[in-house]
C-alpha cells in the first residue's frame, strides 16, 4: 500500500490541473493548436488516470457509466442541434452566421457550440470505451 | 535555402527513418505488449514529424489519441486476450506480393507528383489560400485557421467525425456491455452500484451476507485491469 | 525543388506498406489491428506531406493577432495606427503558411482511425471469449 | 423547411440516433428509429419530385460556397440511390421490431436502433454529398455501425465475420482516402464538380491514374466485387435477420453508386473508359462473379449464405452493366440497383421469418415449410422468381436492359452469360423450393407461421418487386435519365 | 362491351373460375359446377371474339407499359383465334372428363387441381391473344409455372423428379434462348409488336437473323423439338386430365403456336425463305418427327407412347412453319386444332382405361375392347386423326402440310411425313386392335368386374371423338382463319 501513496496523492493533485489544461486546450483552440477533440481526450485521460490509480469501482462512483454514455450521445445532439438552430434562424444547416446579428459573432458562437459538442462526445465516448474494456471482467462475474 | 529549412529537412529524414525502424520492429516482434508499446512510440514519433511539417493540431491529436487512447485500449485488450502471438504457419507469399504491387503503384503514382513542399503545388493554390486569406473576414478573429476550417468551413465533416466517435461507442457497448449498464442506487443511507439484472432479493442477500455489495463486490480495488481470460469463458453464443 | 524531392512521399509509402503488410499477412487479430493503425497513421503522414510548404509555418495567423495588437498600441499612443497595421499586414503576406486543409481532413481521419480500432478491439475481445483464440488460422480451421 | 430537405434527409436520422440511444426502453427507441426511417422516405421521395421538375439541387452546408465549404449535390442518380436506402430502411424498421426483439437482447435495443440510424444516415449521406472527403466520413459512419450490427448475430461466427468485414472495409476506406489525397494533391479541391473541371487538365500526370486505381480498388472492396467479396458471405449469413436484409439491400448499392459517381461524374467517361480501359478490367471480373458465384451459391447448405453468394453474383450484373459504359448499360446497372434491393430484401426477410420460427436457415431444416409457413415460403418463391428473372418481376426488367446493353455492343456471348446466370439462379432457388414444398415436415417439430409483423414488410417488398416488374416505366424512366445525366457529365 | 374489354374479360374469366373454385371448395359439386360454368362462359366469349375476327377486325387491348416502349398488349388475330378456340372449347369438355376421372381415381387435393387448371387456361388464352413478343413471353412463363403444381400433383418422388425436368427444360430454353432472341429482336427492330409481314426484315444481316431464328425455335421448349423434348414424357406423371388438356392441347400447343406466330408475324414468310437456318430447322423438325415415332413404338406404357406421339406430331407444326410457304403454315395452323381434338380423345381414352381397368400397359389390354367398347372406339377415331386418315380431321392438316413440302420442293420432307404416318399407323392402331381382336390371356381374371368409364368422362370422350370426325366434314372455319393469318388481310382467300 505504501508504494502507492505517492501515486494516489500525485493523482489527486494532478487531476485538477489536467482538467484545467483540458479547458485551456478547449478554449485556446481558436488561437493555438487544440480544440474540442483534443480537450475531450485530455478530459477523458484525466479520468482514466483516476480510474487506474483508484480502481474502477471508485471511478464508477465518481462518474457512473450511464453518465459517460449519456455524454457521448449528448455531444452529438449539441453539435447537430447547433445545425438545427442555424436552420431555424433561416440559414443553411450549420451556417453559424445567422446565430447572432453580426455574422462574425454568429460564427464565433457557432464554433464554441460545436466545439462543446465535440468535447462532450469525445469525453463521454472515451470514458465509455475505457469502462467497456476495463470493466469487461468484473461486470460479468 | 535557409538554414532553418535544411535543419527541418534533416529532422524530417531522421524521424522518417526512425519510423521505418519502429514499423519493422513491430512486424518482427511476437510479444504483443512490446508491439503495442512500439505502436505508441510510432505515434509519438509521427507526432513529432507532424510538428516538423507544420501540422501542430494533427500532432497534438496524434499524441493524445495514437499514443494515449489507442495504447490504453490496446493494453486493455491484451489484458483480456493474452499477449503472445503464435508462430506463423506458412510463408506469406501472397500478402508480400500484394504489398509490393500496391507500393509499386503508389511509387509510380507519386513519381510525377509536384515535389514535396513546393509552394506552387496545385494543392496549395486552389482552395487553401482562400482559407488563409479570407477566414479572418468570413469566420472572424480565429488565428488558428485549422480551427476555422474544422469548425466552420468543413464543420459538416466534423459533425460526421463526432458521429463516427459516437458510432464507435455504440458499437463497443453493443459488443462488450453485458446487459444494461450498472446503476447507482441510494440504499440505506449510502450510494451503491447495482449489477445489471440484479434483483432486489439478490442485493438484500448480499447485504445480509455482510460482504461487499453490487459492483464493488467483485473487483479488488487496486487491480483495474483483469488478468488474462481463459478461452471461451462465459460466452454462451456459438 | 528541395533536397527532399520525392523522398518524403516514398518513405511514407514504405511505412504504409509496412502497416499494410502487417494487416494482411499476420494471423493474430491484435497484430492486424496494429497494422491497420500503422497503415492509417502513414496515410495521415502522406496527407500532411501534401500540405507542407517548405519554409512555411503552421497555419496559425500569429502576425494577424500581432498586427492588431500593434495597431491598438499605435492608436493608443495616438500615432498613425492604420498605417502601422497595414505595414504589418504587408509583412504578413510574405509569411508562408502550410496548407491547413489536409490537417483538418487528417484530424477527422485520426478520429476515424481510433474509432475503428476501438470497435476492432472489442470484436477481438469477444472473439477470444467465443473461440478461445485470436489467431486467424485457428479460427478458420477450428470447429464452426 | 423544404429548401432544407437535402440536409434534413441526412441529419434527421443523425440527430435521432443519439436520441434513440438515450431513451431507456427499446420500444421507445424503436419508435424514434421508425419515425426517422419514415421521415427519410418522405424526404427522399419529395426530393425526387423536385429534382424531376427542377433538375439537380445544390445545398451549401454551413452556407459556404463550394469548393470552400461542403456541398450537397443531388441529382437523379443520388436521389434514386437515396430512395432505395430510405425505402428499404422504412420497410426494415417494422420488421426489425419483432425480429430484433427476438435476436438481440432487450437491453441493447436502444443501442441497436442508434446503430441502425447511424448506418442509415451514413448511407444517405454518401449518396447525396458532393464532396469526396465527406464521402469518406459518412462511409465510416455507416461502416462502423454496420460492423457492430453484424456482430450481433447469435452465431459466434458473426464475430469473425464482422471482424473480417472491419478489416477489409477499413482497407477499402483507406484506399479511398489515398485516392482522394492523390486527387487533392493534383487539383487542390475536394468538391466533386470542381474536381470534374480540374482533373482533365492534369490527367496526363501519372498521379491521376493511380488515384483512379486506388479509388476503384477501395470501392470495389466495399461493394464486394469478385474477387474482393470475401467478407460478404459470412457477414450476410451470420448477421441478425433484419440487419442482413437492410445491409444487403443498401450498403453494396451505395458503393455501386460511388463507383458510378467517380467513374462518370468526377473522372469522366472518356478518362475512365478510354484512358484507363476500365471495361477491360471490370467486364471479366463481373462475368466471373456471375458465373462462379452463382455456381458456389448452388452448393450452399445455409440458405442465407446461398443468398449471400447470389448477392455477389448479382453485384456482378450491376458492374457488368456499368462496364459497358453506354447509356443502356449504365441504365441496366442503375435499375438493377433498385430491383436487386427489392428482391434480396424480400428474400432475406423471408429467411428472417424462417429464422424466427424454425431457428435455423439450413436447407435441411426447411423441409415441409411450404405447408407449415405458406406465406413465408410464398414470399420466398416470389423473390426467387425475381432473382431468376421471370417476366412480370423486377429481375426480368433488369435482365431486359442488361441483355439489350450487351447486344448493343454486339457481345452476344455476354448476353448468353447473363442468361446462364439466370438459369443458375433457377437452380439454387429451386433447391430451396423443392425442400420446402416436396419434403414432408418433421412431425415432431411444431412450426408455426411467422407473425404478421414480419410477414407484412416481407410481402411489401415482394409486392413491390412484382409491381415494378409489371410497370417498370417509372424506374426505367428515372434510371435512363440518371444514366444520361451521368454520361452527359455535370449540367 | 368494347372489343378491348371483351378480350380482357375473356382472359380473366378462367381466373374468376379459379377464384370460384377456391370459394366453393367445401362442396365439390358446387366447385365443379363453377369450373364448368366458367369454362362455358369463356368459350362463349371466345366465340364473340371469333365473330369479330371473321368480320376482319383485330380487337386490341393495350395495358400499361412494362418498360418504355414495351407494353402489355393483347390483340386477337386469326392464328391466335385458332389456338384460343381449341383451348377454350376443350376446357369445359376436359373439366367434365376430370370430374369423373378425379373422383373415380380418388385423387387428393382436387381443389388445388381445379384451381391451377383454370389458371393455366388463363395463361393459354393470354398466349393466344398476346399482341407482342413480351406479352407472349410473359404468359408463356406464367403457363409454365402454373402447370407445375399440376405436374407434381401426386407429390411423390417420381413427381418431384419429373417436375424438376419439366421446369428445368422449359425455363432453361425460354430464358436461355427465347428471351435472348426477344431482346435481340427488340434491339434490332425497335419493337416487339406482332405485325403482318414481320418486323425483322432488313434489320440485320442474314447470318444474324438466321441465328435468331434458331434461338427462337429451340427457345420455345414447349414445342418439344428434340433434344428439348424430355419434359413432355416426364410430365405424364400428372393425372390424365392434365396430360390430356395441358400436354396435348394448352401447353404444347402454346409452344408450337408461338413458333408459328413468330414465323408469321416476327420474321414473315418472305424473310423466312431467305434464311439459311430455316431449312435446317425444318430438318430438325423432321428428325424429331421420325425419332419421336420410333420411340413411341418402343413404349409399352400407353401414356408414354402417346407422349412421344405428341412430340412427333408437334414437330409437324414446326415443320409447317419452317416450310416458309402459305400451304405449310396453313397446314401447321390447322394441325393445332386437328391434333388437339385427336390427341385429347386418345388421352381421354387412356385415362378411362386407367380409371376403369387400372391398366397402363398396352400389352395387357388384350380383349379390353369388349368390356369398354365406347372408349376403344373413340381411341380408334382419335388414332385415325393422328395418322391422317379419313374420316378424321387430321387428314386435312396433313394434306396441307404435304402440299407445303411439295411447294417448297422438299420431297425428302414429304417422305418423312409419309414414313411417320406409317409408323403411326402401327403404334396407334395396335391398341384398339389388341383391345378388340385379341383375346384376354387364358386364366386371367383381371378384366372381370370392369365397366365403362364414369359417365361424365364418357360424355367427354364422345364429344371429342365426334368433334374429330366433324372436323373432317367441316374444316372450313380453321382453313379460313389460317388463310386470313397467312394473307395478312382481313379478307378470306378463295
Amino acid at each position: 500500500m505504501d508504494d502507492r501513496v505517492i501515486l494516489r496523492v500525485g493523482t489527486k493533485i494532478l487531476t485538477p490541473f489536467i482538467l484545467i489544461f483540458a479547458l485551456y486546450v478547449q478554449f485556446h483552440g481558436d488561437y493555438g493548436p487544440g480544440g474540442g477533440f483534443q480537450a475531450g481526450v485530455i478530459f477523458a485521460a484525466a479520468f482514466v488516470l483516476y480510474a487506474l490509480v483508484y480502481g474502477l469501482g471508485n471511478a464508477i462512483k465518481v462518474l457512473p457509466p450511464r453518465v459517460a454514455y449519456a455524454c457521448g450521445a449528448l455531444g452529438v445532439i449539441i453539435f447537430v442541434g447547433v445545425g438545427y438552430g442555424s436552420m431555424a434562424l433561416g440559414g443553411e444547416f450549420l451556417n453559424y452566421s445567422v446565430l447572432a446579428h453580426d455574422p462574425l459573432h454568429g460564427q464565433h458562437y457557432g464554433i464554441i457550440g460545436v466545439e462543446l459538442g465535440v468535447l462532450v462526445t469525445v469525453f463521454g465516448v472515451m470514458v465509455s470505451l475505457f469502462y467497456a474494456f476495463a470493466g469487461r471482467r468484473r461486470i460479468e462475474s | 535555402m535557409s538554414e532553418g529549412v535544411l535543419m527541418a529537412e534533416i529532422v524530417d529524414i531522421v524521424l522518417l527513418i526512425l519510423l521505418a525502424i519502429t514499423g519493422i520492429m513491430i512486424i518482427r516482434l511476437r510479444n504483443l505488449f512490446a508491439a503495442v508499446m512500439l505502436t505508441g512510440i510510432y505515434s509519438l514519433v509521427s507526432a513529432g514529424l507532424f510538428v516538423v511539417m507544420d501540422a501542430v493540431d494533427v500532432a497534438f491529436t496524434e499524441a493524445a489519441v495514437g499514443a494515449g487512447i489507442s495504447t490504453v485500449l490496446l493494453l486493455g485488450t491484451l489484458a483480456l486476450v493474452g499477449h503472445q502471438e503464435a508462430e506463423p504457419t506458412h510463408r506469406p507469399i501472397l500478402p508480400l506480393f500484394v504489398v509490393i504491387i500496391t507500393g509499386g503503384i503508389l511509387v509510380y503514382g507519386t513519381s510525377q507528383m509536384p515535389p514535396f513542399g513546393g509552394p506552387d503545388n496545385p494543392a496549395q493554390l486552389h482552395v487553401a489560400p482562400h482559407y488563409l486569406e479570407e477566414s479572418e473576414h468570413e469566420v472572424g478573429h480565429i488565428p488558428n485557421v485549422v480551427t476555422s476550417v474544422l469548425a466552420s468551413y468543413r464543420g459538416y465533416d466534423t459533425m460526421g467525425e463526432t458521429a463516427v466517435v459516437f458510432a464507435a461507442m455504440v458499437g463497443v457497448l453493443l459488443l462488450l456491455s453485458r446487459g444494461p449498464l450498472p446503476k447507482r442506487v441510494f440504499h440505506e443511507g449510502q450510494w451503491i452500484t447495482v449489477r445489471p439484472g440484479e434483483t432486489r432479493e439478490e442485493l438484500e442477500a448480499e447485504i445480509k451476507a455482510g460482504g461487499p455489495v453490487g459492483i464493488e463486490a467483485t473487483p479488488p480495488p487496486d487491480d483495474p485491469v483483469p488478468p488474462d481470460r481463459t478461452a471461451g469463458e462465459g460466452d454462451t453464443h456459438g | 525543388m528541395t533536397a527532399l524531392g520525392l523522398f518524403n512521399y516514398w518513405a511514407v509509402i514504405v511505412l504504409m506498406m509496412v502497416g499494410f503488410y502487417t494487416l494482411i499477412a499476420r494471423s493474430n487479430l491484435v497484430k492486424k489491428l496494429i497494422g491497420l493503425n500503422i497503415f492509417q497513421t502513414s496515410v495521415i503522414l502522406m496527407y500532411v506531406s501534401f500540405g507542407k510548404v517548405t519554409g512555411g509555418t503552421a497555419p496559425i495567423l500569429v502576425e494577424a493577432a500581432h498586427a492588431e495588437e500593434v495597431g491598438e498600441t499605435a492608436e493608443a499612443v495616438g500615432g498613425v495606427g492604420a498605417e502601422v497595421v497595414e505595414a504589418v499586414e504587408v509583412a504578413g503576406e510574405a509569411i508562408l503558411y502550410s496548407n491547413p486543409l489536409p490537417h483538418v481532413l487528417m484530424l477527422t481521419a485520426i478520429v476515424v482511425g481510433v474509432a475503428t480500432l476501438a470497435l476492432g478491439l472489442s470484436l477481438v475481445v469477444r472473439i477470444k471469449e467465443a473461440y478461445g483464440t485470436i489467431e486467424e488460422h485457428e479460427l478458420l480451421d477450428g470447429p464452426s | 423547411m423544404s429548401e432544407h430537405l437535402p440536409a434534413l434527409l441526412v441529419v434527421v436520422p443523425l440527430l435521432l440516433a443519439p436520441v434513440a440511444a438515450l431513451v431507456g426502453r427499446w420500444k421507445v427507441a424503436w419508435a424514434v428509429a421508425a419515425a426517422a426511417c419514415w421521415w427519410t422516405l418522405y424526404a427522399s421521395v419529395s426530393l425526387l419530385q423536385r429534382i424531376r421538375v427542377e433538375g439537380p439541387i445544390s445545398y451549401e452546408l454551413g452556407g459556404w460556397v463550394p469548393p470552400y465549404g461542403i456541398e450537397y449535390r443531388i441529382d437523379l442518380v443520388s436521389i434514386f440511390v437515396a430512395i432505395i436506402v430510405a425505402a428499404i430502411g422504412a420497410v426494415t424498421i417494422p420488421y426489425a421490431r419483432t425480429s430484433i426483439a427476438k435476436e438481440v437482447e432487450e437491453d441493447r435495443g436502444p443501442l441497436f436502433y442508434a446503430a441502425f440510424l447511424l448506418c442509415l444516415s451514413g448511407l444517405l449521406g454518401i449518396s447525396v454529398t458532393g464532396d469526396v472527403f465527406n464521402v469518406f466520413v459518412f462511409l465510416e459512419i455507416s461502416s462502423l455501425s454496420a460492423y457492430s450490427m453484424i456482430a450481433l448475430g447469435k452465431d459466434r461466427r458473426a464475430l469473425t465475420a464482422s471482424f473480417q468485414y472491419l478489416i477489409m472495409g477499413s482497407v477499402g476506406a483507406s484506399f479511398i482516402v489515398i485516392g482522394i489525397g492523390l486527387m487533392y494533391v493534383m487539383t487542390g479541391t475536394l468538391n466533386m464538380a470542381d474536381l470534374a473541371v480540374r482533373l482533365p487538365e492534369v490527367a496526363d500526370n501519372r498521379t491521376i491514374p493511380v488515384a483512379f486505381t486506388f479509388l476503384t480498388v477501395g470501392i470495389t472492396l466495399k461493394l464486394a466485387l469478385f474477387p474482393l467479396h470475401l467478407w460478404l458471405p459470412n457477414a450476410y449469413t451470420y448477421a441478425p435477420s433484419a440487419v442482413t436484409a437492410f445491409i444487403a439491400s443498401t450498403a453494396t448499392k451505395v458503393s455501386v453508386y460511388l463507383l458510378l459517381r467517380f467513374f462518370f461524374t468526377i473522372f469522366g467517361e472518356t478518362f475512365s473508359y478510354e484512358a484507363m480501359q476500365l471495361d477491360m478490367v471490370l467486364m471479366p471480373l463481373s462475368i466471373v462473379a456471375i458465373l462462379a458465384m452463382s455456381l458456389v451459391a448452388i452448393y450452399q447448405a445455409n440458405v442465407k449464405r446461398l443468398l449471400a453468394f447470389s448477392s455477389v453474383a448479382q453485384i456482378g450484373y450491376m458492374v457488368l452493366g456499368i462496364s459497358f459504359g453506354s447509356v443502356l448499360g449504365v441504365t441496366a446497372g442503375i435499375i438493377h440497383l433498385f430491383n436487386h434491393a427489392l428482391m434480396k430484401g424480400a428474400l432475406f426477410m423471408a429467411m428472417g421469418c424462417v429464422m424466427y420460427s424454425v431457428g435455423s436457415v439450413r436447407i435441411e431444416k426447411m423441409a415441409g415449410l411450404g405447408k407449415r409457413m405458406p406465406w413465408t415460403m410464398a414470399a420466398f418463391v416470389g423473390g426467387g422468381l425475381s432473382l431468376i428473372g421471370v417476366p412480370a418481376t423486377v429481375g426480368f426488367v433488369s435482365k431486359w436492359y442488361l441483355v439489350q446493353a450487351a447486344l448493343e455492343q454486339g457481345s452476344w456471348a455476354i448476353a448468353g452469360v447473363v442468361m446462364v446466370g439466370s438459369l443458375m439462379a433457377l437452380i439454387y432457388v429451386w433447391k430451396v423450393v423443392e425442400v420446402a414444398y416436396f419434403q414432408e415436415p418433421d412431425p415432431d417439430h411444431e412450426i408455426r407461421e411467422a407473425p404478421l409483423s414480419l410477414l407484412l414488410p416481407t410481402w411489401a417488398l415482394v409486392a413491390a418487386s412484382f409491381y415494378f416488374g409489371i410497370d417498370a416505366s417509372l424506374t426505367a424512366d428515372v434510371a435512363t435519365q440518371a444514366a444520361e445525366t451521368l454520361i452527359g457529365g455535370i449540367q | 362491351m368494347s372489343e378491348g374489354m371483351l378480350i380482357g374479360f375473356t382472359v380473366l374469366l378462367p381466373v374468376v373460375g379459379a377464384m370460384a373454385v377456391l370459394v366453393l371448395r367445401a362442396t365439390p359439386n358446387m366447385r365443379e359446377a363453377g369450373t364448368l360454368f366458367a369454362g362455358v362462359a369463356t368459350f362463349w366469349h371466345v366465340l364473340g371474339l371469333l365473330y369479330l375476327v371473321q368480320e376482319g377486325a383485330r380487337p386490341r387491348l393495350e395495358l400499361f407499359e412494362v418498360v418504355p416502349g414495351v407494353p402489355i398488349v393483347f390483340e386477337v388475330e386469326p392464328l391466335g383465334m385458332v389456338f384460343a378456340l381449341v383451348a377454350s372449347f376443350l376446357w369445359p369438355v376436359t373439366t367434365l372428363y376430370a370430374i369423373g376421372y378425379m373422383r373415380g381415381h380418388h385423387e387428393e387435393n382436387q381443389t388445388r387441381f381445379f384451381f391451377f387448371f383454370a389458371i393455366a387456361i388463363a395463361g393459354a388464352l393470354g398466349v393466344a391473344f398476346s399482341g407482342n413478343l413480351f406479352t407472349l413471353f410473359l404468359f408463356y412463363e406464367f403457363l409454365t409455372f402454373c402447370t407445375f403444381p399440376l405436374v407434381t400433383h401426386h407429390q411423390t418422388e417420381e413427381a418431384k423428379r419429373s417436375g424438376r425436368i419439366y421446369l428445368g427444360i422449359l425455363l432453361a430454353t425460354s430464358v436461355g434462348f427465347q428471351l435472348l432472341a426477344i431482346i435481340w429482336t427488340w434491339q434490332l427492330a425497335g419493337t416487339v409488336e406482332f405485325m403482318d409481314g414481320g418486323i425483322l426484315a432488313g434489320t440485320a444481316s442474314v447470318g444474324v437473323l438466321s441465328a435468331i431464328l434458331v434461338l427462337y425455335v429451340y427457345g420455345v421448349g414447349k414445342a418439344a423439338l428434340m433434344p428439348f423434348h424430355r419434359w413432355l414424357p416426364a410430365a405424364m406423371v400428372a393425372p390424365t386430365p392434365v396430360s390430356a388438356l395441358l400436354h396435348a392441347v394448352a401447353v404444347v400447343k402454346a409452344g408450337v403456336f408461338t413458333v408459328l406466330k413468330i414465323a408469321v408475324y416476327v420474321f414473315g414468310i418472305d424473310l423466312l425463305q431467305t434464311l439459311a437456318t430455316t431449312s435446317w430447322m425444318a430438318w430438325a423438325a423432321a428428325a424429331t418427327i421420325i425419332l419421336g415415332s420410333l420411340v413411341a413404338f418402343t413404349k409399352d406404357n400407353l401414356k408414354a407412347r402417346l407422349a412421344y406421339s405428341t412430340i412427333s406430331q408437334l414437330s409437324y407444326i414446326v415443320l409447317g412453319a419452317m416450310l416458309a410457304n402459305e400451304m405449310g403454315i396453313i397446314g401447321g395452323g390447322m394441325h393445332i386444332a386437328m391434333h388437339a381434338f385427336g390427341k385429347i380423345t386418345l388421352f381421354f381414352a387412356a385415362g378411362a382405361v386407367m380409371v376403369a381397368a387400372h391398366e397402363k400397359k398396352i400389352s395387357r389390354m388384350h380383349g379390353l375392347g369388349r368390356t369398354m367398347p365406347i372408349t376403344f372406339g373413340a381411341f380408334f377415331i382419335g388414332s385415325l386423326s393422328i395418322i391422317g386418315l379419313p374420316p378424321a380431321g387430321g387428314s386435312w392438316s396433313k394434306w396441307f402440310l404435304g402440299m407445303g413440302t411439295l411447294e417448297s420442293g422438299q420431297l425428302g420432307l414429304l417422305a418423312v411425313l409419309m414414313v411417320s404416318s406409317l409408323l403411326g399407323l402401327y403404334y396407334l392402331l395396335e391398341v384398339p386392335v389388341k383391345a378388340f381382336f385379341f383375346k384376354p390371356p387364358e386364366g386371367s381374371h383381371h378384366h372381370e368386374g370392369i365397366h365403362e368409364a364414369p359417365t361424365t368422362s364418357l360424355i367427354a370422350i364422345c364429344v371429342t371423338a365426334a368433334a374429330t370426325i366433324a372436323l373432317f366434314f367441316w374444316p372450313e372455319l380453321w382453313y379460313d382463319l389460317m388463310t386470313m393469318a397467312v394473307s395478312g388481310t382481313g379478307e378470306v382467300a378463295p
